[in-house]
């Protein structure tokens, strides 16, 4: 909870570099940093997916992200903390979302950054549209996340 | 000064998809809260109804959870239908 | 457990980009990678580090690693793993290990990784040696990893 | 036939910097377990003594912990010193 501690937030629809982000939240004094990459899949039941697209009510889904941070710097004893999430289109592979977070303890870490891609499935408001490939019907969907990790 | 007063609606994903825009300005009336906002909402889109069922709104970019509140002059009001970020 | 399930170890005197090795372990059918990086901090205690070196057993190390990748499929069910460790000197801030594992479903990813590096640190025969500042009393001490995470 | 058998042992981090080598070649004698072992390495080395009295044997790349284990002709027996990498 001290001041020196670091947040980085970005909602961008450039592509993200796991390095990049996994760099912001780097420190000397940190011995373990933690990730997790969502990416996007190619298929869905048993439809496949031909494109993805997110989208987001950006300045909400900034601050709702920052909300979580300062939550999780309650929880876990953790240093910096980094969330990248893409927006418009995101093919089939590609990174949509990269959390990680620095620690002077790795057990701490690796519970935030669960924590966290946890809470911002449910709470952050960003949605993803799938579009199937006419092969298997076509059609897109808004998808919606599951409460079940 | 009987100057009309205004809320904005934004519309995402879903929601967006039903009414064609992703945001109008609606004239303000007193007491409008969610009930009625939701009734407002499904006469000017009528495709807004399955979406508005299982959405939530954002009032200034906070999830409301008040049941006794209403629409405020200039109010950001937005509908989240389920997220699915990640 | 099916044969499609791809295992990257290496102990390596190389430098560890972490997007290199998470890269390795990216498949489109897996909607997730966690990773672990295990970063050289700076202090220990009251001595201010210098330098780091790490030895290893490097093909015991490499079947122990094996090894535990295995257990591991039994226990998460993950898709691929890589495990890199570094050997030789490790300068400060320098990664000195990196996990990563995909998977289809992000909770069981991001405990296996947990897991991984808790069962690494105290069963694979690696050695860290840490070199003393001067200004700090020097000397040198081989470390030993604490049971606890 | 009468040819010298023999083992060999791998020395580690502290235990290397004990015995000032990473390994040598030790004639082999029967019912060598692990404590005659130890009793042997002390003799050659008396300073891995502390060292083994923290650390465990590898032999042939998989950790000991048959207590009838005697060492075997030729066999790759290390020395492992409380480990800390990650």
């Amino acid at each position: 909870m001290t001041s020196n501690h670091k947040d980085f937030v970005c909602i961008t629809s450039d592509p993200i570099r796991l390095e990049a982000v996994a760099n912001l939240v780097h420190d000397p004094k940190a011995g373990a940093v933690s990730t997790f990459s969502g990416t996007t899949r190619d298929n869905f039941e048993d439809k496949v997916v031909k494109t993805l697209a997110y989208e987001a009510y950006i300045p909400m889904a900034e601050k709702s992200i920052q909300g979580l941070i300062d939550e999780a710097r309650v929880k876990f004893d953790i240093m910096h903390v980094a969330i990248y999430h893409k927006i418009g289109d995101c093919p089939v592979g590609d990174t949509s979302v990269v959390i990680a977070v620095s620690s002077a303890h790795r057990r701490s870490g690796l519970e935030a950054v669960s924590w966290l891609i946890d809470e911002l499935k449910v709470k952050v408001p960003i949605w993803k549209k799938e579009v199937y490939s006419e092969n298997t019907g076509g059609g897109a969907t808004w998808k919606a996340n599951s409460t079940l990790p | 000064m009987a100057e009309t007063q205004s809320f904005t609606m934004l519309y995402f994903a879903s929601a967006k998809d039903a009414t064609q825009t992703d945001s109008e300005k609606i004239e303000w009336s007193p007491s409008l809260d969610s009930t009625k906002l939701t009734a407002l909402l499904v006469e000017r889109h009528p495709a807004l109804k399955p979406i508005l069922a299982i959405s939530m709104y954002a009032v200034n970019m906070e999830y409301t959870d008040d049941p006794s509140w209403t629409v405020q002059p200039n109010d950001e009001v937005a509908i989240i239908p389920p997220v699915s970020g990640g």
